[in-house]
């Protein structure tokens, strides 16, 4: 079996979820390989948009910024955000990849400060910029991130993003759009799903080599897993040849 | 159903009504705009000023005029961070800003983070307002479109909404809860376009992000662009103008006027000195120096240019953007 | 002096209510040629829009649609109709000119229909169309209608487009934008507008040979008149020249 | 401050979860969509729908499926009457239609009132709503934006408002009385444009009236299209894009599909047959003898095109459009 890499796993395991004749709106790095390497192997129809604007576009490399160039090259339309937000709150946008900097149980995430006083908080991030937008409109949320107890914590500081919020039932009360929510986690470990009646993380899948008690240990709020729980099928060598030849050729992503 | 009205502070209060007056005062006479950069941003932006930015953060963006604002020394601005990145960079390497709506800030996406703009948020020289990108967006869109509101399905539910100056309201047709996003018209508006002509009149190629809206939302709108166009060539194809000229006061003519920015069929980013910006960050004294060598202390955005390598390194980005120098992937 | 019809005479007399620098949304027919000549004699920075899209074009003829290519032939920009509408909503739009089937002395216009039952109408006409968008947002608007009584009405049928509706603070109190509303009506025999005060039609001025007791006879409610009552000034020969060689060559309406 | 909500009939009720669904099922594969206006009408619309039509009455109209409708003898059609008029005429004419909001019917600009589609109304064998054309075209917008309602400033303290079954409400932020549109999404929106591929990626020349929003509020589009373009030339040009493919059902290749339309850029409207149609309908009976001419005698659109003279004809349609028989006023 040939080697890889944890994130080559991660982009293999990502790229999965994608099915042919779906959409997708992704970000730069990871989530943007795992769409073009599923575009290339099984989903050629996949239509992957960038929040600012691009849809549909014949990446001639990864890009660097979700509004560069590269985003809407030879693209299908080059429009505004409001175009994708709007196609978002339309329902015509299946899946989205996130970050996170702190992700709860219920698939919540804080990518705005840590602290506990907004008004001065001990660390600045970004803040939102299109991931609650997406989170709360796309009908399916996959987050991609190292795992760990720094990430994966009981409570996050900030709600920036909506997962599952509190729980069964918490985003229709809330005013989402039903049938919308977090999908699946990939992280270095496993891969974590939401089954519907807890909407709480719940591993499916561990990739090679990795124990149920690893997965404790890197995670801040008990874990469930799924039985019998799987093994995260390797990346294969036809994925690991178009992820390193075609998808990112400069190793932008894979290189990390 | 409907939860408290977030706790921010509304930077902007939407009175549709006094910017219809303003509207209705503003002259509509087809004359030349043309002006440098330094006279646009002495005579439309103003101490306290709100500011909306075009663009992408690092992509066609107006460096030229942000250049502008930081050398004037423009101080307590208001400030629309929708994913504002190398933009934001510059003005909070200014200490312009005083208050951010914040969607996107403090960020370079995968580059990195801005140790300077955390700074300011950290140490609470700013005070902030949280919305997601496309809140601000269709905040924009509610002040073109004359309204003082727009409902959205975003931010529910969250911190974002509970920090935001948001509100929710019931639909009056189904009953059920819908995010209210009060208008942003902010007082000045800086894009950068591909070719307008002198009265205003602008294209744009490529995606437009939220700059429609920006310049029919702004009071005061200043154009930055890379060619200076016939009005002739704008009138031939009118189904291509993106902003027409009664919104815009200023126009800027600014050949590579969005570096180290992307501008798309034009030039890519200059990812080094972007690098270099984020690095110098890590000290302020380095900054100071940075920002004393490449905009304090040079007369104007040209000499910045001849500085960072002049039409060599241009025709370099260029190559990068039209894909010259690398094999294409598809 | 030059010899003139009565078309003639109400389209100087609108045009001569059109400032340079200002902005006009207009239909086909007499506005159109208003603006036009205005345009071309004292106002060549005055601004025409039509309501399809159309803004700032040359005109190379009368258009037949307010929709036609001729709207937007070498336009500033060729947009929707939102574009059109929402700049008058963000109040850029200083003059508006509609028509009227039936008009009250408050400036209410029906284009709807005639008779009490709206279900079963004795006659149905077009509707709105954008008369009523132009007449809520634009700042002023000017009717120009032949005269008599069967569109001077006490009560219109069906109130389309908004006058002053019940009368002063009426537009207000109902929710369209404050300090817009009717500005003057052009008709066959005078110019007639509405004093602050009473927001109730008076007569400014009657064209040559026109007298009171002739606009009485033909309005179907009390017309005020202003004192002193001033005569419209003709169309002077320069306006006519315009009018007939640049404006209108065809005849198309001032052959009406 | 809120009146009490229109009177009127809602014939399409803003449920936009609903039609998220719908929207999530719809396949986005890029295939081939090409096929006759037969089969996209017989494919597409069904007895009962509501339809909203493209263009502007007589202005880059898709004529072609219009007659396809007549053709078929479609029944029980609702439809959206924003400046609806040649466009209206031949679905009254083909008496397809039960139920209409109003905003211009029955009149044909300048060229009179169609005696037809009076006597539909005048009847009351026709169902009607009152709306301005804005609000439709805001209603469209609503939907297009993934929103049950949008905020408005017009048809205030009038019976349009009355008879239509808009609401009003209470801006959150200032106060004011707001009118409030319920989102339109048609079950079918035919649209003619000037140039698209095979998958449906289209673009238009010139005003795009409210096509734009009615492309992305529409449950199902069928396009017609003066030319047939490579894929490629799309994405030469993204920006240019009006119409995604994956909204779009159907592609009807008919040049002069706007005829007797104008078509901007390529022909003019052809007035001797507008008028000759309002004529005819002086009398049902004259009229019954027209359609069966021009429309239910005929196989398809393009014996219609050779019936009014074919190419010749179209030819003078098109120096008129261009122009070239009159002299620029300008």
């Amino acid at each position: 079996m040939a080697e890889y890499t944890q994130m080559e796993m991660m982009i293999c395991a990502a790229a999965r979820q994608l099915e042919d004749g779906r959409t997708v709106v992704v970000g730069t790095g990871a989530p943007c390989a795992a769409a073009m390497l599923a575009q290339r192997l099984w989903a050629p129809n996949l239509m992957i948009l960038f929040e600012a604007g691009g849809i549909g576009p014949l990446l001639p490399t990864m890009p660097i910024s979700v509004g560069d160039s590269r985003t809407f090259h030879r693209a299908i339309l080059a429009g505004s955000m409001n175009e994708i937000m709007e196609m978002c709150q339309r329902g015509l946008v299946d899946y989205t990849f996130l970050g996170a900097g702190q992700i709860d149980m219920h698939g919540n995430i804080n990518s705005t400060m840590v602290g506990q006083d907004y008004r001065k908080p001990k660390v600045r991030f970004p803040g939102s910029g299109g991931a609650n937008d997406l989170a709360s409109l796309c009908w399916r949320t996959i987050v991609m991130t190292p795992q760990d107890t720094r990430r994966f914590v009981p409570k996050v500081d900030f709600v920036t993003t909506p997962g599952y919020l509190a729980g069964k039932g918490a985003r229709e009360a809330a005013g989402l759009p039903p049938g919308t929510g977090p999908y699946k986690v990939i992280t270095d470990l496993g891969i974590i799903g939401y089954p519907q009646e807890s909407c709480r993380m719940e591993v499916e899948s561990l990739h090679a080599g990795v124990t149920a008690d690893t997965v404790r240990e890197r995670t801040g709020f008990p874990m469930l897993f799924k039985e019998p729980l799987a093994e995260t099928p390797p990346p294969t060598g036809e994925e690991l040849r178009v992820l390193r030849e075609e998808v990112d050729p400069y190793r932008y992503v894979i290189g990390r | 159903m409907s939860e408290p009205a977030g706790e921010g502070k509304l930077f902007s209060f939407p009175d549709v009504d006094g910017l219809r007056r303003l509207h209705r005062e503003k002259a509509r006479n087809m004359v030349s705009k043309l002006m440098s950069a330094r006279e646009a941003i002495d005579r439309f932006v103003h101490d306290g000023d709100y500011l909306g930015v075009g663009g992408f953060g690092t992509n066609r963006i107006p460096t030229a005029l942000l250049h502008e604002v930081v050398r004037q020394r423009k101080k307590k601005l208001g400030f629309a961070g929708h994913t504002s990145t190398h933009d934001f960079q510059i003005l909070v390497g200014g200490d312009c800003l005083d208050r951010v709506d914040c969607a996107y800030v403090v960020g370079l996406e995968a580059r990195g983070l801005s140790a300077n703009a955390r700074r300011a948020f950290e140490s609470g020289r700013i005070e902030a307002t949280e919305w997601s990108n496309a809140a601000l967006a269709w905040r924009y869109k509610a002040a073109a479109m004359g309204l003082p509101f727009l409902p959205a399905r975003v931010m529910l539910g969250t911190d974002t909404y509970r920090y935001s100056a948001a509100k929710t309201i019931a639909c009056p047709f189904t009953g059920e809860t819908l995010l209210a996003l009060p208008a942003l018209a902010p007082d000045v508006a800086l894009i950068h376009v591909h070719r307008c002509d002198e009265f205003g009149n602008a294209q744009i190629d490529g995606i437009t992000v939220a700059d429609l809206d920006l310049a029919r939302a702004a009071k005061r709108v200043i154009l930055s662009t890379e060619y200076l166009v016939p009005n002739d060539q704008i009138r031939e194809r009118p189904h291509c103008t993106a902003i027409p000229y009664f919104l815009v006061d200023g126009v800027v003519v600014q050949r590579y006027g969005g570096y180290p920015g992307n501008m798309p069929y034009e030039y890519f980013s200059d990812e080094e000195h972007l690098k270099e910006w984020l690095k110098v960050e890590q000290d302020p004294g380095e900054l100071e120096a940075f920002l004393q060598k490449y905009l304090y202390g040079l007369p104007d955005f040209q000499s910045y240019l001849e500085l960072k390598g002049g039409e060599e390194r241009m025709l370099q980005l260029r190559a990068e953007e039209l894909l010259e120098n690398r094999r294409e992937g598809v």
